[in-house]
């Protein structure tokens, strides 16, 4: 048994957890949208699992190193898979499990666009997985071009008008996002010598040079993950992208850019960075809670309600940088911002896929047509309750134990105003949701139908409303993945 | 100053020069013809002040390859997606940016 | 107003880069040095092609990756039928017949050249795809490449081929047991030979996808009737 | 090193900058296009006075060869619709 054990940690799960999603791309391209969708739940349980085989190893043996070709940085590309990165890999592999599970159902139901649904989202997978694992700016890029280029073709998927006006606006903001990060590249290049992150966070030194590669690789991430006032190009292509399409990118895409950022701003930057910048970060953050918030609760589409109510998540995973920039707060900061991106995407893949199937079963897209869901699919309308849990940060939930800490990052650091922020946040959010479950537990009016739907739409999404809610109650777990290698080394939050 | 530095500085002014077109522009083709110019402009910059000393690096210059087949997958991308969206509605601008 | 103020954040970034940009130490030149010291077990001669395919390659991988993102797209935000006009080229004189006859078999000579020169002199992959493109291009434009999409089985494995072999060989080598497309380094020249040729024809093929166009998908192949 | 070559330097440049400013303000589109043609093929020049042949050759082919192809396709397009009476569907 132990020998079995021990040859499954020697594996090579890095090469897997990249290869695999774009091994599973190839064959759905090459042999259509039949086979693409046959082998979808078969390549995405096998991405989980290479996931849990590399987390399992990295909780077991620490980081691990792996150098792409043998070369080693400075010369070669090295990637690195620590405990955030796993968390993350995790993260995406049983979102998108659950999203491809629902996917199979969804576009058996409405065929445009299926054909290149499956080999975009393995494309989609394989980027995400390929940037947290990499440990080189310039490879680094190349994964959110990747990862960028593919959620723009999710978003078209649909065609029409509005569908193709957001695409175009979303792909011109990530273009003009990753040329600013490319430039930050071509300067730390210029100066250093080098791409690999750890020799980069080991030469930085405070300096004009270092300010202005922040300041561009800052904007730039920002406008990738939809940082207030950057988030023009969000709600349109969440909102009105296919319905599993939404929930890849709202729960995951907008997750890496940040990733991206914490990586570099804890790893890289951290010599340089100043509290007014971090400071900074944090009333953008406070000002997308708000607006975000706000606008959620004007929206009349209900698709368009739960992206915005993206917008304002994202907030607070920009409260890290201000609560982390005073000694007392800087583990509970980081390890509440990270929590809060993994118990966002859960809930908010969940909040979509249940959305979706309420707008497939109604035919309409509007709030007030909603009458009758919580007799027609009250698993869908459950599913949604559970995902608010986690979205207003209410116990037991995995957003409930992610403000917690953010709150005693606060705390600690006495900084309050952000705890008003914060507080004023989940009461919106809880009008929002409100609105939505107020108008799905009004009775059907008259001679009102429904569309039959399959199951598996409202289990999946069932599924990962659990999942937001298992964060909440088996918090160790992931926060001792977090731990290996994390920033503050043998801290707990 | 050397010839590497005289082309990082005038990618600095591509790149501010592009970025200025993306945003005041509202004329699709425009934006994407100043995303190239942006895009070359960091190039030049990437290869530029990594050869400032005189010395040719052949690691920027493999990257700026590599930087070049992105901007044209990219470029072509939006440039269907602009068409795709005129023939949808005879427009070739985004909605809230106004004919210019 | 906002091009004012647009303007004035602009000039203010491009002041500030170059200052940064004039205030820059020399360069240490340690990695052009590590590039040369390495040059020989790379198996090209060639210091860019070394780290396009060999110390980098896997920038390269992703970027083939980008690239079939690319025609993806195109495919999937397909023209509707009417808006196929703009590509579709006018009837082609004798004179760009004659000329396509004698440049075509010309540019894959080329293109030949280009991917042989690669190994050890400036050219490559990608060069060679390009003028392989062109070739393709040409050929459209002088209505010698009828139908070549919607991508039929055997284009779609065309535009694949160098992407598929690529990562075959990223992975296959990590099964004997050493990293990510750590290349035997006996055999490092014949696998980048290899790739570089796989990469040359689908670099041809997904760039003339490029131009041609939105098609229909391959499932609607047989109601369309090709690209018109 | 002598000033010679230092000029010529300065002179590509100060074109780049000054074509690619034209390119962004010309009025007339199909001009805009042809100007980040000749655009690219300066920065072809560039590139080869940067040392960087293989660039050099890929700019030529890509950078101003492709996408020149592909805008003044675009362009095309969208101005033999737009001369077509009434909005196409």
């Amino acid at each position: 048994m132990s020998t079995v054990l021990s040859a499954l940690l020697a594996v090579n799960w890095i090469s897997w957890v990249i290869g695999l999603p774009l091994t599973y791309t190839i064959a759905a391209f090459l042999s259509g949208a039949r086979a693409g969708r046959m082998l979808a739940l078969p390549a995405l349980v096998l991405s989980l699992l290479a996931a849990v085989g590399l987390s399992a190893r990295v909780l077991a043996q620490g980081p691990q190193r792996h150098m792409v070709g043998g070369w080693g940085a400075p010369l070669g590309i090295e990637l690195y898979a620590d405990g955030l990165a796993c968390l993350m890999l995790l993260m995406t592999a049983a979102i998108g499990l659950f999203t491809g599970w629902y996917a199979r159902h969804y576009f058996a139901r409405q065929d445009t666009g299926a054909t290149y649904f499956w080999p975009l989202t393995g494309f989609l997978l394989g980027a995400m997985n390929a940037l947290y694992l990499s440990a080189d700016v310039f490879n680094l890029y190349v994964t959110l071009e990747l990862l960028g280029l593919a959620a723009v073709g999710l978003v078209a998927l649909t065609g029409g008008a509005a569908a193709l006006a957001a695409a175009l606006r979303y792909l011109l903001a990530a273009l003009a996002g990753s040329l600013m990060y490319l430039l930050g590249v071509a300067l730390l290049y210029g100066a250093h010598g080098t791409l690999a992150l750890a020799e980069l966070g080991a030469r930085l030194v405070p300096g004009p040079l270092a300010w202005t590669v922040i300041a561009l690789m800052t904007l730039g991430l920002a406008l990738k993950t939809a940082l207030f006032p950057l988030h023009f190009w969000l709600p349109p292509a969440h909102g009105g992208a296919a319905t599993p399409v939404s929930a890849l990118l709202s729960a995951l895409v907008i997750k890496a850019s940040f990733y991206l950022l914490l990586r570099l701003w804890f790893e890289v930057f951290a010599p340089a960075v100043t509290i007014p910048a971090a400071q900074l970060l944090g009333v953008l953050g406070a000002g997308a809670i708000l607006w975000g918030s706000w606008l959620a609760l004007c929206q009349q589409k209900v698709k368009m309600i739960v992206a915005y109510s993206t917008v304002a998540q994202i907030g607070y995973l920009f409260l890290l940088f201000p609560l982390a920039a005073y000694a007392p707060g800087v583990e509970s900061a980081w390890y509440g911002g990270v929590y809060q991106a993994v118990s966002h995407a859960f809930a908010k893949a969940a909040m979509f896929l249940a959305v979706g199937s309420m707008v497939l079963a109604a035919g309409r897209e509007d709030i007030d047509q909603l009458d009758g869901i919580s007799a027609r699919l009250p698993l869908s309308l459950f599913s949604f309750a559970l995902a608010g849990i986690s979205l207003m940060g209410l116990p037991p939930s995995g957003g409930f134990i992610a403000k917690w800490l953010l709150l005693k990052a606060a705390l600690a650091g006495g900084q309050w105003w952000w705890v008003v922020v914060m507080i004023l946040g989940g009461l919106l959010t809880a009008a929002y949701l409100f609105r939505v479950l107020r108008h799905a537990f009004l009775p059907a009016r008259r001679g009102k139908r429904f569309r039959a739907l399959p199951p598996a739409l409202e289990l999946s999404a069932f599924g990962l409303a659990l999942g937001s809610l298992a964060l909440g109650l088996w918090a160790s777990g992931p926060l001792a993945l977090l731990r290996v290698g994390a920033p503050f080394a043998g801290a707990s939050p | 100053m050397s010839i590497g530095l005289i082309y990082a500085v005038t990618g600095a002014l591509l790149f501010s020069l592009g970025l200025y077109g993306l945003i005041v522009h509202a004329h699709l083709i425009r934006k994407i013809l100043a995303f190239n110019i942006m895009g070359s402009g960091t190039f030049l910059v990437l290869v530029g002040l990594a050869q400032r000393g005189g010395e040719v690096d052949p690691v920027p210059q493999a990257l700026v390859l590599t930087g070049i087949v992105v901007a044209v997958s990219a470029t072509a991308f939006a440039l269907i997606l602009a068409r795709r969206l005129y023939a949808a509605n005879g427009r070739c601008t985004l909605p809230g940016e106004g004919e210019a | 107003m906002t091009r004012v103020l647009v303007g004035m954040l602009v000039v203010a970034l491009g002041a500030l880069l170059i200052w940064t940009m004039l205030g820059l130490p020399a360069p240490s030149g340690r990695v052009p040095a590590l590039v040369a010291a390495h040059l020989n077990e790379s198996g090209v001669a060639h210091d860019v092609t070394a780290v396009l395919l060999n110390f980098r390659g896997y920038d390269t991988l992703l970027e083939i990756g980008v690239l079939l993102l690319a025609v993806l797209g195109v495919l999937a935000v397909r023209l509707a039928a009417a808006d196929t006009g703009g590509t579709l080229p006018p009837p082609p004189g004798a004179l760009l017949r004659a000329f396509t006859n004698l440049v075509v078999p010309l540019m894959v000579l080329v293109a030949g050249y280009l991917l042989w020169a690669g190994a050890h002199r400036p050219g490559g992959a990608f060069q060679a795809g390009a003028v392989l493109a062109a070739a393709g291009v040409l050929l459209r434009l002088s209505g010698r490449l009828p139908a070549l999409l919607p991508p039929r089985f055997w284009l779609r494995a065309g535009l694949l081929l160098g992407f598929a072999v690529f990562l075959a060989v990223a992975l296959g080598v990590t099964v004997a047991g050493d990293s990510l497309l750590e290349y035997p380094p006996a055999q490092a020249g014949a696998w980048i030979t290899l790739i570089e040729a796989t990469l040359t024809v689908s670099i041809g093929l997904i760039l003339v996808s490029l131009f041609v166009g939105a098609p229909a998908p391959p499932g609607e192949a047989g109601s369309r009737g090709g690209d018109a | 090193m002598s000033a010679g070559p230092w000029l010529f330097d300065l002179l590509i440049a100060g074109t780049l900058a000054w074509i690619a400013w034209r390119t962004l303000v010309t009025p007339d589109l199909f001009k805009s296009v042809v100007l980040f043609i000749v655009f690219g093929l300066l920065m072809a020049l560039a590139w080869a006075r940067l040392a960087a042949p293989d660039i050099a050759l890929a700019e030529a082919a890509i950078g101003a060869g492709l996408t020149g192809a592909l805008l003044l396709d675009a362009v095309g397009h969208l101005q033999a619709a737009r001369r077509k009476p009434g909005k196409r569907q």
